[in-house]
């Protein structure tokens, strides 16, 4: 029995060598773009800034509670970024606006790689009739235009942050759908798939882990992207009136809240503004430095 | 001495990477006399493509640096060449078949339309002329006209290659570098390009440098032999000197005993053991010694020199005593 | 090759099909009645019920997606709840203000976009690719409608120089136009730059520059050609999902086109009008789809061998 | 090109963006283009409107866009004056039966419409009994008949008594008199989009998507309007409507929103201001739990910041009421005392209902500005730890479903072209589509059903003082306020004042 389990630790050890050598590959050359890795250092500060949100910023009595006589004030030294149109300080609501902003883009995105990735692997590994109709229907959805779908979608079920994240994971299935089908496919025949399937793996775990193992590369590189892309169609959408309700502070629904006051206020409009382009900015630069470190032939 | 085509002189080339640069050629020197050919063999990764790229100046612009040496084609040094006159020696003067024919050919453009582009490039001759030079090209190398407007996905390997060829020898070079041009193949169609190349180097009285890991081919094609190792020419001398010669490079030894001799009854080929040099980090001395079976202290401090005798030099210390190099 | 393209345009109509039951299952989950929209507050709930009865709004949903397959068959798209004008005459009037914004900015951002995607493909790591990339990614991270406002703030507000609404003069063209194109741009030119850069590596780029061909030769022939397969795809899917996509310019700059349209139609519940919207622009997206397919044919003869297949 | 230049780079862009941004306000760079050509008299007016009207016909459109446009095309039997009492217009003189039920007019004679035939009783007779029965115009719903007495005299008898029948006669987007045989033979499709009218002004071009123009009728019959061309183009957002008309592109706007009020340059263009009758309450609906007990709903009246919410809403352009009547209507009673924002009173009614640890509590909305008010409830709310969850739906729905009973507690604006103490039975009587409040109470039904058919002030004012007592001790509503219009035009338009009164371009000019 021993000998068993020492013959597995040892291909762990192995498989871990090869893992931890893969990575720090990669890591050695991410480190080597400069913006990517400006990028990960802000993205760092602004997840902590989202996550000790409640010890920066008390919520209930700073973010929500209105104070009415200090009301839609520029920037000043007491208020930064200046106040809103309850007299409520910008700055506080925009670290904790960071905790929803933020998440949206990756639940969403999340969500549709999973579901891509299972559409698309079966799509892809099986073919035939089921892949047939699996991309019909993509090509169904894709057919839509994203905004209207999600505006339909928002209509349909009512406004409000599940729905929201309901509607933009549905606008992005039929996308990761596609992308892992055209991984998978020119993974497919590749021989350790034979391989595998000629040791009689199960076609389920042939599909998980070998052929979209091997894809995360390009599906990794296309989530950071969308991530970000999540993020400002989350921020277009409330700026249209079907984002994130009062009085939970998302940067876009500030942004749509603001523009009421565009001449009057326009720090209102300005510093969320900045602070979704600051985040998005960072994550493409993420995003642009996985896709040359991932892609060994794009080194130097 | 008849004229010299082409004489390369201490070459050294290096590789810029992020943390270490790669010095894949270390000091190589080559003189070809005209209509001559010279083989120029070794492992992958010994520098002969790097070689064959830096005489027409073909080096990737951002990584590669030439550091030193001379390669003087007809008396002119290519280095100094300005952009205009090395562009109208590229496939004027010089010109290159490369080892892959399945992407050497643009995949969106007829054969026509890239051999036309050949002649027009250096010379303003009509339509017409243009035409019938393609068409003679191709019929030397083998290929019926009327295939002429095809793609070249609608080519097999095979063929690819004699278009490449024909691309090649278009303009009646006076050089030709032919980087494995046949390795991609199998081997009933490389004995045909092969043939087909020996004609043609006839015909046109065109001198060659072969770069190859195929010592047969070699025997068959070459005048003169370079034998690379780790960025440098461990062995050089006549097709007599390298195959019939008493005194030889042990990796020449090597070389030449890991290939099957229908004759030699052992079971077992005696394969080179060990690996290449690491070419970030090469070692001083002679960069064979980790794998040389006579190696000796001198041979991992002190680098070796040429033992010349008349045109056979052989880089190792094994042979140094008996005559010191010119 | 018409074979190929015959079995595209029949493959349209089960999408188109597809998409019409799909939006109408959406659209009737959405709350409230025509009746109650076009009579406004007003009117009493019997004269709502009765105007709901007229246009079928309370028969089963089977029943009314088959009334309207049928109508549709027969050419008739039927008539908007809210104008009671027949839905493509109102769709028509806005038509031609978005397709003026989609194709003005996407020759306006193909034509910076795409030289630009070149040179710094071609000088990779230059000063120019470097700031290229950084302005690429940085107008790809700039939400439109807050660049919209900024625009305003400093054109219409400030130096009073640009109207902030419509299109009334060519004027009012230039900030809607100014926006959708730079983001076209900002899109070609990362795509062109890696895609070239793709292609820069290829053998026969070496063989080109061996047999002496110039280098412009090199890049805008031999490497551009092969490096547009991608970037017509880009430009011919953006002009697709342009028309429904100009929404958040539109809401900005208040002009009336296609985006709105389908915005205000959604929200009101007009169903006719979302349905024939959404088979128009998905009819108009399937187009665009066989036309960059059949480019392809044309650029890259191996595509061209599988069609005629 | 390091890394510290460029990110130096992109810090200066954004600076530079706030810094121009920042400090707003005016540049002297020349005359505006209105200014310019004051000295010939100008014979256009340019109206931004919010949207596109639907179509022309008074008796089958409800919208507010179509309506604005109806009322240039066509006249009522009476209209209102500059200090809104109501003189004749189609009608020289009227009478009104004892019982309120019978209404006789004598009509001007002479009357041209639009295609130049002239105006007779049938026109009216034919006019009203459209208004009669359509869906659209359900205020005038409660007439029984109308009879031709002779070609210039006719006589409307109603279901009921309606104290403000004539207010509704005023208007003409709903009781305009349309030509009879020009309808009849273009048949009513054709009639809907270009119709025919006594009105000063004529449809002269409908430009689908940006504009509607009109054209003065040169033989109106109280003279042609000093206005020859009026152009309503349609500027659906506020911000840039009131950037129009500074800039001149425009030159009147009722398209504001109060927030742009202090940036607007007020050399350039003038503001007026005046409380309309859209009358702003929260609906708190009995039937459901906990807002069934009446010391919960009083505590909830004490808890609502009513000037903060104003603010919120409407920077404050709003007049804010205690009673279901405003001040200036007549019944107005000030012995009642009203209740006041009162935080500890409303914590005390909630111990006292048995909620002082709270409860949850939804509140439905829908576009515009509810959505400020909905946000204000729920900071105020918190205060008394009611947690407030805001449900916003699109217009129509929103109607359906408080229409429904959906909600629990709700915003609700009734605009009912009045001030007049009766119109709270459309909120609050027994039975009414609107009593969203589903709450009953007897002694209340009958004395708005006085108010609502009795016309002398000795039976009516106590019996208003009745309403406003009831509804502020059971708070089935609670009142907020009076939304204000704004105007927004060109320094030289005259007499625009006027257009409070009703939106009449004929009394416009320059």
């Amino acid at each position: 029995m021993t000998n068993k389990k020492n013959k597995k630790n040892k291909n762990k050890v192995l498989k871990e060598e090869k893992k931890t050598s893969q990575l720090k590959e990669i890591w050695f050359r991410l480190k080597k773009n400069k913006l990517a890795v400006m990028g990960l250092i802000i993205l760092l500060i602004l997840i902590l800034i989202a996550i000790f949100a409640d010890l920066i910023v008390d919520y209930d009595n700073v973010v929500v509670k209105t104070n009415m006589p200090e009301r839609l004030q520029p920037p000043s030294g007491k208020h930064w970024f200046g106040t809103d149109e309850f007299g409520r300080d910008i700055l506080a609501r925009i670290i904790h606006g960071s905790r929803v902003s933020l998440s949206i883009g990756v639940i969403v995105v999340a969500i549709s790689v999973f579901f891509g990735c299972l559409l698309g692997g079966i799509a892809g590994y099986y073919g035939g009739m089921i892949d047939n109709v699996i991309m019909r229907i993509a090509d169904i959805f894709l057919a839509i235009p994203a905004i209207l779908l999600t505006i339909t979608i928002v209509a349909a079920l009512g406004i409000g942050m599940t729905n929201l994240l309901i509607a933009l994971v549905i606008a992005n299935i039929p996308g990761y759908t596609r992308l892992v089908r055209a991984v998978v496919l020119s993974v497919k025949d590749v021989e350790y798939v034979e391989a595998a399937r000629a040791i009689g793996l199960r076609d389920g775990r042939i599909i998980f882990k070998h052929v979209i193992a091997n894809c995360m590369a390009p599906i990794l590189v296309n989530a950071t992207m969308s991530i970000a892309g999540t993020i400002l169609s989350a921020a277009g959408l409330s700026f249209i009136g079907l984002g994130i309700q009062p009085p939970n502070p998302e940067w876009g629904a500030m942004l749509s809240g603001g523009r009421q006051f565009l001449r009057v206020a326009p720090h209102m409009v300005i510093f969320p503004g900045i602070f979704i382009i600051i985040a998005v900015l960072m994550i493409n630069f993420v995003g642009d430095g996985l896709r040359d470190a991932l892609d060994p032939k794009l080194k130097d | 001495m008849s004229e010299k085509i082409l004489e390369i002189d201490n070459l050294t080339v290096r590789y810029k990477s992020g943390n270490a640069d790669v010095h894949a050629v270390n000091g190589i020197s080559i003189s070809l006399e005209k209509g001559k050919t010279v083989g120029i063999v070794g492992e992958t990764g010994a520098g002969k493509t790097t070689t064959s790229l830096s005489i027409m100046n073909l080096l990737p612009e951002r990584t590669g640096r030439i550091d030193s040496g001379t390669i003087k084609f007809k008396g002119k040094e290519i280095l100094d060449m300005d952009y205009e006159t090395i562009r109208s020696i590229r496939g004027k003067e010089i010109s290159m078949i490369f080892q892959d024919p399945m992407t050497s050919l643009n995949p969106i453009f007829t054969v026509h339309e890239q051999l036309s582009e050949a002649v027009r490039m250096h010379s303003n001759l009509s339509k017409e002329d243009i035409d019938t030079k393609v068409k003679n090209v191709l019929n030397m190398v083998g290929i019926s006209e009327n295939r002429m407007n095809n793609f070249p996905h609608e080519f097999s390997g095979g063929m690819k290659q004699r278009v490449v060829i024909a691309m090649a020898l278009i303009n009646e070079p006076e050089l030709l570098i032919a980087d494995e041009p046949t390795t991609a193949l199998d081997v009933t169609i490389q004995a045909q390009v092969l043939d087909l190349m020996k004609n043609l180097k006839r015909a046109l009285n065109t001198s060659m440098i072969l770069i190859t890991h195929d010592l047969g081919v070699v025997s068959e094609m070459c005048d003169e032999v370079a034998i690379m190792y780790a960025g440098q020419i461990v062995e050089y001398g006549s097709l007599r000197d390298i195959y019939k010669g008493d005194k030889h490079h042990p990796y020449t030894v090597g070389l030449f005993g890991s290939i099957p001799n229908i004759k030699d009854k052992s079971k077992r080929l005696k394969p080179i053991s060990g690996l290449l040099p690491d070419p970030t980090k090469l070692p001083v001395g002679c960069y064979f010694q980790d794998r040389c079976p006579h190696v000796m202290d001198k041979c991992r401090t002190i680098h070796p020199k040429y033992y010349i005798n008349d045109n056979h030099k052989i880089l190792c210390h094994l042979f140094e005593e008996d005559k010191h190099g010119q | 090759m018409y074979k190929y393209v015959i079995k595209r345009i029949l493959l349209m109509i089960p999408i188109l099909l597809g998409i019409t039951l799909i939006v109408f299952f959406i659209m009737s989950l959405t709350p409230g009645d025509p009746g109650r929209m076009i009579l406004g507050q007003g009117a009493t709930q019997e004269a709502v019920d009765k105007l709901n009865d007229e246009f079928g709004f309370y028969d089963p949903l089977p029943l009314k997606f088959g009334n309207y397959i049928i109508d549709i068959l027969k050419g008739d798209f039927g008539v908007s709840y809210r104008t009671q004008r027949p839905v493509f005459d109102d769709l028509m009037v806005r038509l031609p203000t978005t397709l003026k914004l989609v194709i003005l900015s996407l020759l306006i951002g193909t034509i910076i976009g795409i030289p630009i995607g070149i040179l710094s493909a071609v000088k990779q790591y230059s000063a120019l690719d470097v700031f290229s990339t950084f302005f690429a990614l940085l107008i790809a991270s700039i939400p439109t409608f807050w660049l919209g406002f900024m625009l305003i703030i400093l054109f219409s507000l400030n130096l009073e120089i640009l109207p902030s609404t419509g299109l009334e003069s060519w004027k009012g063209y230039i900030m809607p136009v100014g926006i959708m194109a730079i983001g076209q741009a900002a899109s070609l030119i990362r795509l062109t730059r890696s895609s070239m850069l793709e292609v820069i590596r290829q053998d026969y780029i070496r063989t080109a520059r061996a047999k002496g061909v110039y280098e412009k030769i090199i890049v805008f022939k031999h490497s551009l050609r092969n490096a547009l397969i991608p970037i017509v795809t880009v430009v011919g899917m953006s002009f697709a999902r342009g028309l429904g996509g100009t929404l958040i310019i539109e809401k900005v700059f208040a002009i009336q086109g296609v985006g709105t349209f389908m915005f205000d139609a959604i929200g009101t519940k007009d169903i006719p009008v979302v349905m024939a919207g959404v088979i128009f622009l998905a009819a108009i997206f399937s187009l665009c789809n066989l036309i960059v397919d059949l480019l392809y044919g044309y650029l890259d003869p191996r595509i061209k061998a599988q069609y005629s297949k | 090109m390091n890394m510290r230049k460029m990110f130096a780079n992109f810090l200066i862009i954004t600076m530079l963006f706030s810094v121009l941004s920042g400090c707003g306000g005016k540049t002297e760079n020349g005359v505006p283009v209105n200014e310019q050509n004051a000295e010939q008299k100008r014979e256009d007016v340019v109206l931004g409107v919010r949207g596109e009207p639907l179509g022309f016909d008074p008796t089958q459109t409800g919208d507010g866009f179509s309506n604005t446009v109806e009322l240039q095309l066509f006249d009522g039997l009476v209209q209102y004056d500059e200090n809104r009492n109501i003189v004749g217009n189609l009608a020289t003189d009227w009478n009104i039966s004892d019982d309120g039920l019978v209404y006789t007019f004598d009509l001007k004679e002479g009357v041209k419409f639009h295609d130049g035939t002239e105006l007779t009783a049938e026109d009216v007779k034919y006019s009203l009994d459209l208004a009669k029965e359509s869906p659209f115009t359900s205020s005038l719903n409660k007439m029984e008949s109308i009879t031709v007495l002779d070609p210039y005299k006719v006589e409307i008898k109603l279901k009921e008594p309606y104290v403000i029948f004539l207010e509704k006669l005023c208007r003409p987007d709903g009781a305009g008199i349309i030509s009879k045989n020009a309808r009849e033979s273009a048949g009513a499709e054709a009639f809907y989009e270009n119709p025919v009218g006594t009105g000063p002004y004529v449809i002269k071009e409908w430009e689908r998507g940006s504009k509607v123009i009109l054209e003065r009728f040169e033989d109106y019959h109280w003279g042609a309007a000093p206005i020859k061309e009026a152009v309503f183009r349609f500027l659906p957002e506020p911000t840039t409507a009131t950037i129009a008309v500074e800039s001149g592109e425009v030159d009147f706007t009722d398209n504001i929103s109060a927030a742009d009020i202090p940036a607007i340059d007020k050399e350039k263009v003038s503001i007026y201001e005046s409380p309309s009758f859209h009358f702003n309450y929260l609906v708190l609906n009995t039937n459901k739990e906990p807002l069934n007990n009446v010391k919960v709903r009083q505590a909830i009246a004490h808890a609502i910041d009513k000037d903060s919410v104003a603010i919120s809403a409407l920077e404050g352009y709003a007049t804010v009421v205690d009673s279901v009547v405003r001040k200036d209507a007549e019944g107005y009673s000030d012995s009642i005392e009203y209740r006041q924002y009162d935080v500890d009173k409303a914590k005390e009614l909630l111990k006292e209902a048995g909620y002082e640890d709270g409860f949850k509590l939804q509140i439905l909305i829908t576009e515009g500005y509810s959505n400020k008010i909905a946000e204000m409830v729920q900071a105020n709310l918190k205060e008394i730890n009611i947690d407030v969850s805001i449900q916003s739906i699109e217009s129509s729905a929103f109607i359906q479903d408080m229409v429904d009973g959906k909600h629990e507690m709700g915003w609700f604006a009734v605009d009912n072209s009045t001030t007049d103490a009766s119109q709270v039975s459309t909120m609050l009587e027994t039975g009414e589509m609107y009593n969203l409040s589903y709450y009953s109470n007897t002694q209340l039904d009958e004395a708005l059903h006085v108010l609502n058919s009795s016309i002398n002030p000795k039976e009516r004012n106590p019996k208003a003082e009745l309403v406003q007592k009831i509804v502020n001790d059971e708070v089935p509503i609670i009142p907020l306020f009076w939304r204000d219009d704004i105007f927004l035009a060109n320094k030289q338009l005259k007499n625009v004042e006027e257009l409070f009164v009703q939106f009449n371009v004929y009394k416009l000019s320059w």
